[in-house]
């Protein structure tokens, strides 16, 4: 099996490196030249959307062939780091990462686009944005459980700049507790990987250890996790560590608080990114590390998963309903939606994971448009409250329609991604079993139609008013081209949903596989 | 390359000695008006000192001895005198910055940094206890003088009385717990400690031997800033020079490190284990939350840095809480620690000069060492403003940085131990989201506060250099630490006696 | 007076030794609790040669002279203490400007 | 003879050290420290460290109290002025003064009398005779580097005394 390489590098390893050669780049700009900033800054976000679908791409092309005949695994690259520590650069991508690498470039590549008319610091502001993609793009391609907790912890700081520096209402506080509880959910996780780590490699006694994911797994097809962990079953010990860790990210039921916060505070491109990519690395950190490494310890802490995410949904939801700031609307509704993801893998079926996965994507750029379109206006109203807002689709139609569009795609209206996906969601959960669970899903669209109606009605439509006469709206095809691109991202893959699910299904069949055999043994 | 053969043990300490000499008869036969060839010349040493370190000794040899054993080079010898010739430098392109503060004396400033760096270099090396305690008291009474050296600054002189006194104290226990090593083993080398341990072929010794050791590890304790010795430090770091609150924040502690290392992988055993790590561990819980909460109220960037030095000696014990108990690997879990605090000391070592100097230049440009005055730096020198996050960062122990993966290995070579280590790892792991929070509100201050005066603060070229130069060796030891780290875990496994 | 004497035990180490603890004892409290800081530099002292005796003692005991040198060390180094610690107190006196000083020390918290 | 030794240079030692510690007056407390260092002396001459007990007396009694009484006179300390000087000092009194000794004597005691190896009458020990040659061979020949070392020490505190007293230059 030949390696795919591009000088020296697999093109796993390039989405990584272009990113960050993209950060020192802009890092040896002078301030002054905040053109040549943002020039740099999309073509790097180009050249990775560009690789990035030709990762999908192969992905797409390797559903049902022999495991001698696919690229995917030939992209995976291992390079030895640190010898002693076991620590070595090592990536690899399957469906649901190729899925996530595409999503990230997408909302990165829009964002970039959108970020265009930042003047305050703007070299201060790219690098931050791109330093941030970078590390999730690490956390989406990595199997090394280190370089996965270092691109982890590297997604979190810059958003910290980002919502501190650039952003609006109550930053200070809100960047601030963002920050923490993101960190604190990212040491959890560290004290898990760390416990994962020492198991495996007291059990495999290799000269010495790694942090190698393969090697992790082959400890737990060897039977290392089986074993008692003062006097508990170390699996069922050590799961919630991961679980509520990563999920502090994800934002699990009631770790969430930070997360509308945060949204509302952020600039808009850190919203995109945040609510489009940044929250799905721990429902991703889940399914790549904590459900693999320890199967069993997911079948015992599912049932509770399955529990908190009805709080996500319909809390998520019925807040959502009572908000008046757009961007905390949106930022509940993602806190509602990421329950359904949630709901999702606690399904254990492989149509749940699977349309988890996909839900992951589409409400990505979904969310991504949203806080693009906010973002928009917001630049020149200066207000995104509703009673304040109202009749905009006047001065700005462009921008009012895309909202409408964004608005159908997150209410689940047949023809978008979310559709598609929040559907296998719900028949995932009834499959495995959540019965209960599944009907309050199907609810949680009602509340979801009520506040998007309300925000669509609020800011847009009603009589003219005067006092958005100066409005501009996105007229250039440069500005509207962030716009377009998304929602044309999003009817794609919802009339054609099988280019993704079946890339994500073999993923989710095999998760659904080991969920069911650590059940039943 | 090994430039000096069989001297080798001994060619730092000469050089550093001959240097300090050097430059005070510099200072005598230059003019006032020239005095800044004082600073060149003590660049000049270091700067040797610092290439005679890194590229003119042999980091893998064989261990050699001088004077009958007083002198050891090991490769744990070896990374030390690396990272305190590092210290060294910087402290000295710091001081260069700061002179114009000190009205006169700039020849007995140099020389005393020197004459502390000497000391740290026969610190890291020691075979024996009393070149132990001399060498030891070489370095801290070099720094009472530092400390104080601003003499027209009740604050400066305080912050001398107060390290002299808490200095002596420590002075006083060291030496009293030596004599009872000296009574359990009728030895004062290392060699004979380690010899009679061996003698009880891993039976618990005797309770002299305990008291001596525990006494030794309280003196030390004073000199990395441990709870309950910590009192001295807030004030300290306060009130001292700024680039002698850097090299002192990185020397003291090292050489603190350097003997507790020293002396831990002496007598480390199957009999002292346990109790061991029973102590460090008890003392890392201490120190860490002390120093992390206690930072956490404080408006002066010295002082806080103070405090924060005391949490990352709690985070340095962690790297002595993985000696055991025994479970699979445990003499390695044991070694990846020294290995952590050997790596450690290394970040810390350039962070707190990153930090420091954006302290000093901002001192120097506004007088001031309150927080609340750094608002809006970052518009007034976007330089400063990023090279001090960078290194605040550093600090928490945030990646890409190098004060991320010295927190790593620690917390690694804790979770190594298995359970017994879990209580501290957890502890470990909280300490990083509190200091976060300390640290983000300086940077808080500095992006996202206006400032008060606007009036850009300009930073000449050559500081500037050194700070990208700061910068990027955080980011190089963050993101490529794998030759440093096989440095540190060689020399560590050497000193426990693991093999591979 | 002499059969007083023999009616106590013979001196062993361990009386040296206790004496040693109760004088290291003793400064350590002074160092703490007096506010003189003469006085406390004086109980520093007394804690290095209370130091000093055990190791005096210990090398009776083991019969090599590695104690003594080592307290040979001591002195010289205590000396050097003594000799920085005076002239920091004169600096101090200097730079506030005689003896109205404050009570507490500028530095808190 | 032994045990008249021990005892009175023993008390004399352990005397001047309490009302050292004791004394409110610094010059006071100075003299009886050095009542406690001539005991010291004693003690040292009974364990047969003759020049240790020269030494003891010479720089100690001779040179460091004397720059204590030097630096007292200089600055022409009062008692009250003295006290008003920034120490880290825990306010206790004669309770926590008590609590302190007893304790940590205690710890002390229960360790050396625990330890067999000290019981030994010091009379019945083999003679150890510590003239000056005796201590100048190790120190010329296996303590060289601690000795060197000192040497350092002292400059070091030599330039710092210098530099921190010196008055300003013209």
């Amino acid at each position: 099996m030949e390696p795919v390489r591009f000088l020296g590098l697999s093109p796993l390893s390039w989405v990584v490196a272009i990113p960050a050669l993209t950060t020192l780049g802009i890092l040896f700009t002078p301030s002054a030249a905040k053109n040549a900033v943002r020039r740099i800054a999309l073509a790097g976000m180009t050249l990775t959307f560009g690789i990035a679908i030709w990762i999908l791409v192969q992905a797409a092309g390797d559903v049902g062939l022999d495991a001698s005949a696919r690229v995917l695994p030939r992209l995976a690259q291992k390079v030895e780091w640190v010898r002693e520590l076991g620590i070595s650069w090592n990536v690899g991508a399957d469906g649901m990462g190729a899925a996530m690498v595409f999503l990230t470039s997408i909302v990165i590549f829009a964002g970039v686009l959108v970020s265009w008319s930042v003047e305050d610091r703007t070299k201060e502001f790219y690098l931050s944005l791109i330093a941030l993609v970078t590390g999730v793009f690490g956390v989406f391609v990595s199997r090394d459980l280190f370089w996965f907790y270092f691109s982890y912890e590297l997604a979190v700081i810059p958003m910290y700049l980002l919502i501190g520096i650039w952003g609006s209402t109550n930053k200070e506080y809100a960047s601030m507790k963002l920050t923490l509880y993101l960190t604190t959910g990212a040491v959890c996780a560290l004290v898990g990987l760390l416990m994962v780590y020492f198991r495996a490699w007291a059990f495999l006694k290799t000269p010495y250890p790694s942090f190698d994911l393969d090697y992790i797994l082959m400890a737990r097809d060897a039977g290392a996790f089986d074993a008692t962990w003062r006097g508990m079953d170390f699996q069922v010990f050590a799961f919630p560590f991961l679980l509520f860790g990563f999920g502090a990210i994800a934002p699990m039921w009631p770790l969430h608080t930070w997360s509308p916060m945060g949204h509302a505070a952020a600039p808009s491109a850190a919203s995109m990114l945040h609510a489009g990519v940044l929250m799905k690395l721990g429902s991703f950190a889940i399914l790549r590390i904590a459900v693999p490494a320890l199967p069993e310890g997911a079948v015992w802490w599912m049932p509770v998963v399955a529990v908190l995410c009805m709080f996500n949904i319909l809390y998520g939801g019925l807040v959502a309903i009572a908000q008046k700031d757009m961007k905390f609307i949106v930022g509940y509704s993602s806190s509602s939606h990421m329950g359904y993801v949630l709901l999702g893998i606690a399904s254990m079926t492989s149509l749940g994971i699977n349309g988890a996965i996909f839900l992951m994507f589409a409400h990505g750029v979904m969310t991504a448009l949203a806080f693009a379109l906010i973002g928009f206006f917001y630049d020149q109203t200066h207000v995104r409250t509703i009673p304040d807002l109202g009749g905009m689709s006047h001065q700005i139609p462009f921008i009012g329609t895309a909202f409408v569009f964004m608005s159908m795609a997150s209410a689940g209206v047949p023809g978008f991604a979310n559709f598609a996906s929040e559907v296998m969601v719900m028949f995932g959960a009834w499959q495995g079993g959540l019965k209960w669970q599944a009907v309050v899903a199907v609810l949680g669209i009602v509340p979801t139609g009520v506040y998007l109606l309300r925000a669509v009605k609020g800011a847009f439509f009603g009589p003219r008013n005067p006092r958005w006469d100066g409005l501009r709206d996105a007229v250039t095809p440069f500005q509207r081209l962030p716009f377009l691109f998304l929602i044309s991202v999003l009817l794609l893959f919802g009339f054609w949903p099988r280019l993704l699910t079946d890339v994500i299904g073999e993923s989710a069949d095999e998760l659904a596989g080991l969920l069911a055999r650590a059940g039943g043994g | 390359m090994d430039i000096a053969g069989p001297f080798a043990p001994v060619l730092l300490e000469t050089l550093s000695a001959c240097g300090a000499g050097a430059v005070l008869l510099v200072d005598l036969f230059t003019p006032e008006a020239r005095k800044s060839r004082v600073g060149a010349a003590s660049l000049a040493v270091t700067a040797i000192l610092f290439l005679a370190a890194w590229f003119g000794m042999e980091a893998g040899g064989e261990t050699a001895t001088l004077f009958g054993g007083s002198l050891v080079l090991d490769g744990m010898a070896v990374f030390l005198k690396r990272t305190f010739a590092t210290a060294g430098l910087l402290a000295v392109l710091a001081a260069i910055r700061y002179e114009d503060r000190l009205p006169r004396g700039r020849g007995e400033f140099h020389f005393l940094l020197l004459s502390a760096l000497t000391g740290m270099f026969l610190v890291s090396s020691v075979g024996d206890l009393m070149s132990m305690f001399v060498s030891l008291e070489l370095v801290t009474l070099s720094f009472f003088i530092l400390a104080a050296f601003r003499r027209e600054r009740p604050e400066s002189v305080e912050a001398g009385l107060k390290l002299l006194v808490l200095g002596s104290l420590a002075a006083a226990f060291v030496l009293f717990g030596t004599a009872f090593l000296y009574g359990a083993t009728g030895d004062l080398t290392f060699a004979g400690l380690r010899d009679h341990l061996a003698s009880l072929r891993g039976a618990p010794p005797s309770r002299d031997l305990l008291l001596g050791l525990l006494f030794v590890l309280l003196g030390l304790g004073f000199k990395i800033g441990m709870v309950p010795m910590q009192v001295w430090v807030p004030d300290v770091y306060q009130g001292a020079p700024a680039p002698v609150t850097a090299f002192l924040a990185v020397g003291s502690k090292a050489a603190g490190f350097a003997l507790v290392l020293r002396l831990v992988t002496t007598v480390a055993g199957p009999g002292t284990k346990d109790s061991l790590q029973l102590l460090f561990t008890a003392l890392a819980f201490a120190t860490l939350f002390y120093g992390n909460l206690a930072a956490i109220p404080q408006t002066n960037v010295k002082r806080l840095l103070g405090y924060s030095s005391i949490g990352h000696c709690g985070y340095l014990l962690m790297g002595l809480a993985a000696l055991g108990p025994a479970s699979y690997y445990d003499e390695s879990a044991a070694a990846s620690g020294a290995a952590a605090i050997l790596f450690y000391l290394l970040a810390y070592a350039l962070t707190t000069f990153g930090a420091f100097l954006v302290v000093i230049l901002f001192s120097a440009a506004t007088g001031s060492d309150e927080m609340d005055d750094y608002a809006g730096l970052s518009r007034r020198s976007p330089l400063l403003a990023a090279s001090l996050t960078v290194a605040l960062l550093s600090l928490a122990g945030v990646p890409p940085l190098a004060g991320f993966f010295g927190k790593f290995m620690l917390m690694r070579s804790v979770a190594l131990t298995g359970p017994a280590g879990f209580g501290l790892l957890v502890a470990g792991a909280v300490n990083v989201v509190i200091g976060l929070y300390y640290y983000l509100c300086l940077v808080k201050r500095m992006y996202v506060h206006p400032p008060k005066d606007a009036s850009p603060l300009p930073v000449t070229g050559p500081t500037a250099a050194l700070l990208y130069a700061l910068t990027a060796a955080l980011l190089i030891l963050g993101i490529f630490p794998g030759a440093f780290v096989t440095l540190a875990s060689d020399a560590a496994r050497a000193a426990f006696g693991v093999g591979g | 007076m002499t059969p007083l004497l023999a009616a106590l035990p013979p001196v062993t180490v361990q009386h040296y030794l206790l004496l040693s603890g109760l004088l290291f004892a003793v400064g350590l409290v002074g160092v703490l609790f007096r506010r003189n800081i003469i006085i406390v530099l004086m109980c520093l002292e007394l804690m290095l040669s209370a130091a000093n005796l055990a190791f005096v003692a210990f090398s009776r005991v083991h019969g090599n002279l590695q104690g003594q040198v080592m307290v040979f060390f001591s002195i010289a180094v205590a000396a050097a203490e003594a000799a920085v610690a005076l002239s920091i107190i004169i600096a101090l006196y200097r730079a506030r400007g005689g003896v109205d000083v404050e009570d507490a020390a500028e530095m808190k918290g | 003879m032994e045990g008249l030794g021990f005892y009175g240079f023993g008390a004399l030692t352990l005397l001047g050290a309490l009302l050292m510690v004791t004394s409110r007056n610094p010059l006071h407390g100075v003299l009886w420290l050095v009542v406690s260092f001539l005991g010291l002396s004693g003690l040292f001459g009974g364990l047969g460290a003759h020049f240790l007990a020269a030494i003891q007396i010479l720089v100690y009694a001779g040179a460091i109290l004397v720059l204590f009484l030097f630096v007292i006179m200089l600055l022409n300390l009062r008692p009250d002025d003295v006290e008003r000087m920034p120490t880290f000092s825990l306010r206790g009194g004669v309770g926590g003064f008590l609590v302190g000794v007893v304790g940590f004597c205690a710890v002390v005691g229960s360790v050396v009398m625990g330890t067999g190896a000290f019981a030994k009458p010091v009379a019945g020990l083999p003679p150890l005779e510590a003239g000056a040659a005796d201590v100048a061979i190790p120190l010329f020949s296996t303590a060289l580097l601690p000795f060197e070392v000192v040497s350092l020490l002292l400059l070091a505190a030599i330039v710092g005394s210098v530099a921190l007293t010196k008055r300003r230059l013209p």
